[in-house]
């Protein structure tokens, strides 16, 4: 057993089982996966991503690029790509290793790795170039596709759910290890809010890792929890550093009742930056066998779990703290059979210490390669020339079962950038350090410099490492040294360019481990330095986060919200179809037993045209316009002349863009001289009451009128049919029938309720829009129902609606419109009040492609045979055999009234062509001969609705 | 997600607010004036600036009002917000 | 140029792949004159550069980039190509485009990955159906590919795909199959490797700082950070930073510049075999060959040349993705970026001559233009060697915005690029 | 603990005016971002009434908007964190102290929260919204204590 038998913050008295790749384990409360893997004597836990080439656990934390595995908690909660390293050990933990067939151990893709002398970076734009134009298609990037990828997307929906808060504190600070911890106390007894979060579930940090610290640190923690200004936030990582302190952390939950995650949006007066340091591997022939760990993850390993990765180990140090970690594993029992010192010399006091423990030091040494399969069995350990890279001449073997790679540090610089700080280079630290901030941040401890101690300069740790083979920049992608090498000879300069064609620092870390090396490694080929290289970009997520907790709340359901009209509860009891039409839920029809949506939609036609129908209008934009002056703010923005508009009476209203493309239209009824009631389309109710509320505010402040929604405090119910009078009448008190003709408004109470009455029909019936109060809505409904029912009143729905106008040619905006008509397109020249100067849009009216005696003009349709219905949306030819569109049916429906399908369309100077015959496109067939006709299926003349 | 302070009711966050455009556009008094190139100008040619932008938003859901703002596109910062009709700040330095 | 593919790449294994050099050349500084000058090396750039020297033998050419070659959208985009544009102008334009991308890779001698692994586009409501099915029946007339499925054709086409969403199901979509994705990089760099074969000068690190006119107005020369260079003709391809350049002539246009963020996940195994595009909820998603999902985000609702944008719009993004597909909450967001797009008032892009004589621009192409790169590069180049527009670019005229010949796709479609 | 439960529904009015025009109403007007009893500042120039008024004497504009909103009650000490789900601003006392009344977002609807107790809260949320806004409430309730 790797465990040992005392020591670390494990809970022995707390086993707990779990599997990796179908094998039982045991590990304790507190271990990692990866801790509770190593303390059971597995190294070999996943597979790179290109060469297949077995990878062991490399780190403790989340610059983890190897360890990634496969965590499955049950259908839909399956999760690749997951690091070993921070996932915390629960009972029943199933893990599995991934992008290995048949088995972690034998994996036949690793037969890629035999050619990899081939497939050097960017390999793949230089080649698959044939037979064929297709051949990369169809041929090989399927091979290719199956090669990489790592893990297994999920392949159930998630069950659980994962929620959002926004926050606002004074401080938030990032990071609990000792300077996160002790910003959080300072400002905590300001008197300020302090957010404390940290991605480990433990705070403490690298104090984790110090036994002695222990008491200290659980003190500390203790004060933070009682102070109620407080909030401590673990398993949080602060993942995204916006504009304004504005940062968005993923805290991870996983509550029993099913929350997983939450993601916080904060805002901070301060924010302290205390994300420390993360240690830099090595580059060298062999560096990623399992076996090769960070030292410092070693020692962590030890002191913070209680786990010894290693019997016989080597260290290749170029940091003093690689020291730390040899002697740490060597007093819980293991043998240091080497340590190889890359500096000339070794630091005094630990040459000294070392002697004195009886560990073999070998100063400016490199190693020239390893051996070993599934886990490091040796290396070679090699005098370093002067260029820097191992004398592999002089080599000698040593054999170890563990490697440590001490190659210095790197402060996490990660989110100081990300908030648009600028890094300098530290040449003393040999680090990019946080220089002058953008945004009220603090940086404290390690992320700042403090405490670190140089080492090796990262230069001198690649240098010569460029031609040696197989020495691993990014183990995850496989990103050698020789690839680096390669990009810069064949031109590659920009750093960018050289991660983008080596795939350098794009693995799942992110390159938390590699970007510096790659850098190093680019610089040396170009003769220049770190910084004159320069660093890629730093950009959200810090570490890679759930789509999950971005989403939040907003998923089935709640992922838009369903907006119903008062009568929306009546309909769903009738059984009704219903169609979203934005976020609103509209009835379509109300099917009877034995009936498809169209025998429903004939036969409420036929009852509207026959006797009554009755429809839910509720949604319906309204815009209260109110002020001595809503008369002229209506004449400036509408088309229509609205001054004359006697009270009591409605004009249908035209709305333009000032491009002069038709944007919304609505009935607008004048209540009184000061007072106009508004209607929109359903779909423009907010966009309009915005664009009015512009011209109002800011091209006409001179105005004395006010706007104001009452979209959601009207319930609107359409009365319309022949007998819609007679319906109404009996329910109606306080109005004048005498002096409400078609038009007219008036304010009245029907069933008892106080409303406005208008008479106005968009099915070209007699008709009227009974508004009243939206919790009366029902009521009314009820009464209308009950006095219609001798007169035979149908419910009908949006797509009768739809019919009934399209056989009176009443266009509906976004469907007869669609953001490129005019109003004489549309036939509408006749609302433009004609002595009106000026309204919006009325100067784009006048512009060269709006006079053109081509354009499309709105048209009814009628197919020739009399039988066949057109698609809506087939473009309009001369002839069957014509490529040349000149328009398009806008709406095509079987209409019952009619007995014969008909068609509304934009046809070019159509109509000038009524009576011509046009081809409508047909998906399936030929072209459908189409007669051109006004665009006016039943009563031309308009009796009806005057009835 | 920026933090725009509204004239009237101060500090908020960027989801009550709608962008409204380049600011200081006056509609013209008699658009029929205009050639086709005048009124496309004002229509849809823009200054765009890479630096100091004076623009328009809405704090729609809030208190509705439309106001001014001078903000820098390359570091998204606002310099000040201002209440239509009021001359607008000098860029800082 | 040594010619690249199997053979070669075995031949440099075997001689440890010493024998690659520079892919394209890139001179330290210009040389003082060239006959024409493209400011902004980004793949619409490049590709013009390429088509003057190779369709129109122009002599002496130079791309001057700020930064490095594909830094701009090129690089920041989300690869989706298409050409299924509901106005006839739009899909010549498009499908020109399309027609290059089948043999780009041979042309260039450069894999650019094209995989042409259909482009579906979903319909949630009867306005989208209505909508889709217009463009299916305009892009079959016009020759172009489209088809319309149903959905459980969809769900066919796309196995990931929830149908029955409960909020938005789908009701169908409009599929074209010839649509695809191809590798954003590999476009600039193929394209940057083919041209300075053919003698174009590709400067990187070069910023324009001014433009001179002479007295009759004309383009004479053009000041860089790397110094002054005279040149007769200028192709402005820099999209964000168009008007900034632009003013630099004394020209306005008739462009915002808006943040476009996308994303991608952790890499995994094959699990999305399409490119799936729903503007009704606001997504478009497909895999690389890495193995990423490639998600792109609608813009931010500010100008900016920041680059970045804000968490929100990420947040509204993956809302959608997750309804679309609920088995992938528990993917992660691997990596996020941002571009700064130039859009017109009328979503679609501006090709063609200037009111300066011997000032070209391309540009506006908003959140649409990598599909359209060598389309765009091919008709820019032909419009500057010919001094007129190239038919299939005549229409993206700039007057058209004072005639009122606009070429709206968003408004008339309200589909999003 | 936080309790939510929907409030009876109740009469208001929404009054556009110059403050001059306002006062002669003969209520107090509210401070900007604050309400009182009878009255809620909704932005400049423009109040919800809660009680019936007589119209003021000047030009003005009263629309009865009794039937737009529903209105809910969220009540203890937790309510801060419940309301910050889905609502963006800073609700702490200082920068919300009792008295204070915002239109706002919570999640995609928008809302007027206003506080007229310590631990008292009010939401009117425009009534085709209401079922929107009440499931995701519940469910942040639920979620609000789980750890």
């Amino acid at each position: 057993m790797t465990r040992l038998a005392s020591g670390g913050r494990i809970d022995r008295t707390r086993p707990l089982h779990f599997s990796f790749d179908g094998r039982a384990y045991t590990g304790y409360a507190g271990d990692t996966l990866a801790s509770a893997l190593l303390a059971n004597g597995v190294h070999l836990v996943g597979r790179s991503f290109k060469y297949h080439r077995p990878r062991g656990i490399f780190s403790a934390g989340v610059e983890e690029p190897n360890a990634l595995v496969e965590i499955d908690r049950g259908p839909g909660q399956r999760e690749p790509n997951v690091r070993a390293t921070v996932v915390p050990l629960v009972e029943g933990l199933v893990a599995r290793s991934q992008n290995r067939w048949p088995s972690l151990r034998f994996d036949l893709a690793a037969a890629a790795g035999l050619a990899s002398s081939v497939l050097g970076a960017g390999f793949y734009y230089k080649t698959f170039l044939g037979p064929g134009r297709d051949a990369w298609h169809k041929r090989w990037e399927p091979l290719i596709r199956r090669m990489a990828g790592l893990g297994r997307a999920p392949e159930a929906p998630d069950p659980e759910r994962y929620a959002n808060r926004y926050a606002h504190a004074e401080v938030l600070v990032v990071g609990a290890g000792p300077a996160g911890i002790a910003a959080a106390l300072r400002a905590a007894e300001s008197g300020a809010r302090v957010v404390l979060c940290d991605e480990q579930a433990e705070f403490g940090g690298s104090l984790l890792a110090e036994p002695d610290a222990w008491p200290q640190l659980a003190a500390d923690i203790a004060r933070l929890r009682a102070n109620p200004l407080v909030t401590l936030l673990p398993r949080t990582t602060a993942f995204s550093y916006g504009l304004q302190n504005f940062v968005a952390l993923a805290q991870v939950i996983e509550a029993a009742n099913g929350l997983r995650e939450r993601l916080w949006q904060l805002r901070a007066g301060r924010v302290v930056l205390a994300t420390g340091a993360l240690e830099r591997p090595i580059p060298f022939s062999g560096n990623d066998r399992p076996g090769v760990m960070l030292a410092d993850a070693a020692r962590q390993y030890v002191l913070r779990w209680g786990v010894l990765p290693g019997r016989n180990i080597a260290a290749l140090v170029a940091h003093d703290t690689g020291y730390a970690a040899a002697f740490a594993l060597q007093d819980a029992g293991a043998a240091v059979a080497a340590v190889l010192e890359m500096r000339a010399t070794a630091p005094a006091a630990l040459l000294t210490e070392a002697v004195r423990r009886g560990i073999r030091v070998l100063p400016n040494h490199g190693i020239a390669g390893t051996r070993g399969g599934h886990r490091i069995t040796g290396l070679l350990a090699a005098p370093r020339n002067g260029d820097g890279a191992p004398d592999a001449s002089r080599a000698t073997p040593v054999a170890c079962d563990l490697l440590l790679m001490a190659g210095g540090w790197t402060p996490s610089v990660h989110l100081f950038s990300q908030a648009r700080g600028r890094l300098v280079w530290d040449s003393a630290l040999d680090a990019f350090l946080p220089g002058k901030a953008r945004e009220a941040v603090t940086c404290a401890g390690a992320c700042a410099g403090e405490g670190l101690t140089p080492g090796l300069p990262v230069t001198l740790l690649a240098a010569g490492s460029a031609r040696a083979p197989k020495a691993f920049i990014d183990p995850q992608n496989d990103v050698t040294t020789r690839d680096i090498a390669l990009a810069v000879r064949e031109g590659f300069r920009s750093i960018e360019h050289v991660k983008r064609y080596t795939t350098n620092g794009m693995a799942t870390d992110q390159g938390k481990t590699s970007n510096m090396l790659g850098l190093a490694v680019v610089a040396g080929e170009l003769g220049r330095s770190v910084p004159e290289v320069g660093l890629t970009t730093f950009r959200a997520p810090y570490t890679p986060t759930s789509f999950g907790a971005f989403a939040g709340r907003h998923r089935g359901l709640l992922f838009d919200p369903v907006r119903t009209a008062p009568l929306h509860d009546w309909a769903v009891g009738q059984g009704a179809l219903f169609e979203p039409v934005g976020q609103w839920q509209r009835a379509r029809a109300f099917p009877q037993a034995g009936e498809d949506m169209l025998a429903a939609v004939a036969r409420e036609c036929l009852a509207v045209r026959n006797a009554v129908g009755i429809f839910d209008a509720s949604t319906l934009g309204k815009i209260e316009v109110t002020g001595p002056d809503a008369a002229l703010f209506l004449e400036r923005c509408y088309v229509n002349a609205w001054q004359k508009l006697g009270i009591g009476r409605c004009r249908y209203g035209l709305l333009l863009r000032e491009d002069g493309f038709i944007y919304d239209d609505g009935v607008v009824g004048r209540i009184a001289a000061d007072r106009f009631h508004l209607t929109t389309t359903t779909g423009g109710a907010a966009r309009v009451l915005h664009m009015l509320e512009d011209y109002r505010q800011t091209e006409f402040p001179e105005l004395q009128v006010w706007l104001t929604s009452t979209t959601e405090h009207w319930g609107v119910i359409a009365l319309q049919g022949p007998r819609a009078r007679d319906v109404l009448t009996p329910l109606v008190e306080g109005l004048d029938w005498a002096d409400f003709p078609h038009m007219a408004v008036a304010e009245c109470r029907v069933a008892g309720v106080p409303a406005r009455l208008f008479r106005v029909s968009f099915s070209g019936e007699l008709g009227f829009e009974v508004n009243v109060p939206a919790s009366q809505g029902p009521a009314v409904w009820q009464a209308l129902l009950r006095s219609g029912t001798p007169h035979g009143i149908t419910p009908y729905g949006t797509e009768t609606m739809h019919v009934l106008r399209a056989e009176k040619g009443f266009i509906i905006v976004g469907q007869e419109t669609d953001g490129t008509v005019t109003p004489d397109d549309a036939g509408l020249t006749w609302l433009i009040g004609k002595a009106k100067t000026d309204f919006i849009g009325k100067r784009s009216l006048v512009r060269p492609e709006m006079l053109r005696p081509d354009r499309r003009q709105l048209v009814g349709l009628v197919p020739r045979d009399r039988s066949t219905l057109p698609d809506e949306g087939a473009q309009l030819i001369a002839s069957a055999a014509s490529r040349v569109a000149e328009g398009h049916v806008t709406s095509a429906y079987r209409s019952a009234t009619v007995g014969h399908p008909i068609a509304l369309g934009l046809l070019a100077a159509g109509r000038a062509r009524l009576g011509e015959t046009i081809f409508a496109t047909n998906l399936s067939g030929p072209a459908t001969p189409m007669e051109v006709v006004a665009p006016c299926f039943v009563d031309p003349k308009g009796e009806r609705l005057r009835g | 997600m920026l933090l725009i302070h509204c004239p009237w009711c101060g500090d908020r966050a960027e989801l009550e607010f709608r962008h409204c455009g380049e600011a200081h556009l006056v509609r013209p008094a008699d658009p029929a004036a205009l050639d086709d190139t005048q009124w496309a100008a004002y229509l849809a040619f823009r200054d765009n600036p890479r630096g100091w932008a004076r623009e328009r938003w809405r704090h729609v859901h809030g208190c509705g009002r439309f106001f001014n703002a001078l903000r820098h596109t390359l570091t998204d910062r606002f310099a000040a917000t201002y209440k239509p009709g009021e001359a607008w700040p000098e860029p800082p330095i | 140029m040594n010619g690249f593919g199997a053979f070669r790449l075995l031949r440099e294994a075997l001689r440890g792949q010493t024998g690659w050099e520079p892919q394209w050349r890139s001179p330290e500084r210009p040389q003082p004159t060239y006959d024409v000058v493209i400011i902004g090396g980004g793949g619409h750039g490049l590709a013009t550069a390429y088509y003057l020297a190779k369709q129109h033998r122009v002599g002496r050419i130079a791309v001057l980039e700020k930064g490095w070659i594909g830094g701009g959208n090129t690089g920041r985009n989300t690869t989706i190509i298409r050409s299924n544009y509901l106005f006839p102008e739009s899909a010549a334009l498009y499908d020109h485009a399309v027609q290059l991308w089948e043999g780009l890779s041979q042309e260039l001698n450069y894999n650019v990955m094209f995989s042409p692994r259909g482009v579906l586009m979903l319909a949630h409501n009867v306005h989208d159906e209505q909508s889709f099915r217009r463009h299916v029946h305009a892009n079959r007339l016009a020759g172009v590919d489209n088809e319309w499925l149903d959905a459980e054709g969809c769900r066919a086409f796309c196995p990931p795909l929830d149908i029955h969403q409960q909020r938005y199901p789908v009701v169908g979509g409009a599929l074209q199959r010839r649509g695809g994705v191809a590798r954003h990089d590999a476009v600039a760099w193929g394209y940057a490797r083919a041209a300075a074969a053919l003698g174009v000068d590709i400067v990187q690190n070069c910023e324009v700082i001014g433009i001179t006119r002479g007295a009759d107005g004309a383009v004479t020369a053009l000041s860089t950070s790397k110094g002054e260079i005279r040149t007769g003709k200028i192709g402005v391809v820099a999209a964000g930073s168009t008007s900034l350049v632009m003013a630099m002539a004394g020209v306005r246009m008739p462009l915002e510049s808006f943040p476009l963020q996308a994303l991608v996940s952790e890499p995994v195994k094959p699990v999305f075999p399409c490119v799936v595009m729903s503007n009704t909820v606001h997504a478009y998603i497909s895999q690389s060959d890495k193995g990423e999902l490639v998600i792109g985000a609608g813009t931010d609702q500010y100008p900016s040349y920041s680059q970045a944008g804000g968490v929100q719009i990420l947040s509204h993004t993956l809302e959608a993705i997750c309804e679309l597909f609920p088995m992938f909450r528990r993917m992660r967001m691997l990596r996020s970026w941002g571009g700064i797009v130039d859009t017109t008032s009328d979503r679609s892009p501006i090709i063609g001559l200037t009111p300066v004589p011997g000032l070209f621009v391309n540009c506006g192409w908003g959140t649409g233009g990598f599909k359209a790169t060598p389309g765009s590069g091919h008709v820019f180049a032909a419009t500057i060697a010919r001094g007129e527009p190239h038919p299939i670019a005549a229409p993206f005229s700039l007057d058209r915005f004072a005639t009122g010949r606009l070429i709206d796709e968003a408004a008339a479609a309200a589909v999003a690029h | 603990m936080v309790e939510l439960r929907e409030l009876p529904p109740f009469r208001c009015t929404l009054l556009q005016a110059s403050a001059e025009v306002a006062a002669t109403l003969g209520h107090r007007l509210p401070a900007p971002l604050t309400a009182t009893d009878a009255m809620l500042w909704l932005g400049p120039e423009e109040w919800l009434l809660l009680e019936d008024v007589v119209p003021p004497s000047g030009p003005a504009s009263l629309v009865d908007v009794s039937d737009r909103y529903r209105a809910l009650a969220v009540r203890g000490a937790g309510a801060p964190a419940l309301l910050n789900e889905g609502c963006p601003l800073d609700l702490a006392d200082a920068a919300f102290p009792t008295g204070h009344c915002a239109r706002t977002v919570f999640g995609k609807a928008e809302v007027i929260l206003w506080r007229p107790g310590a631990d008292e809260w009010r939401i009117l949320v425009a009534r085709s919204f209401a079922p929107y806004l009440l499931a995701l409430l519940h469910e942040a309730l639920a979620d609000l204590t789980a750890t």
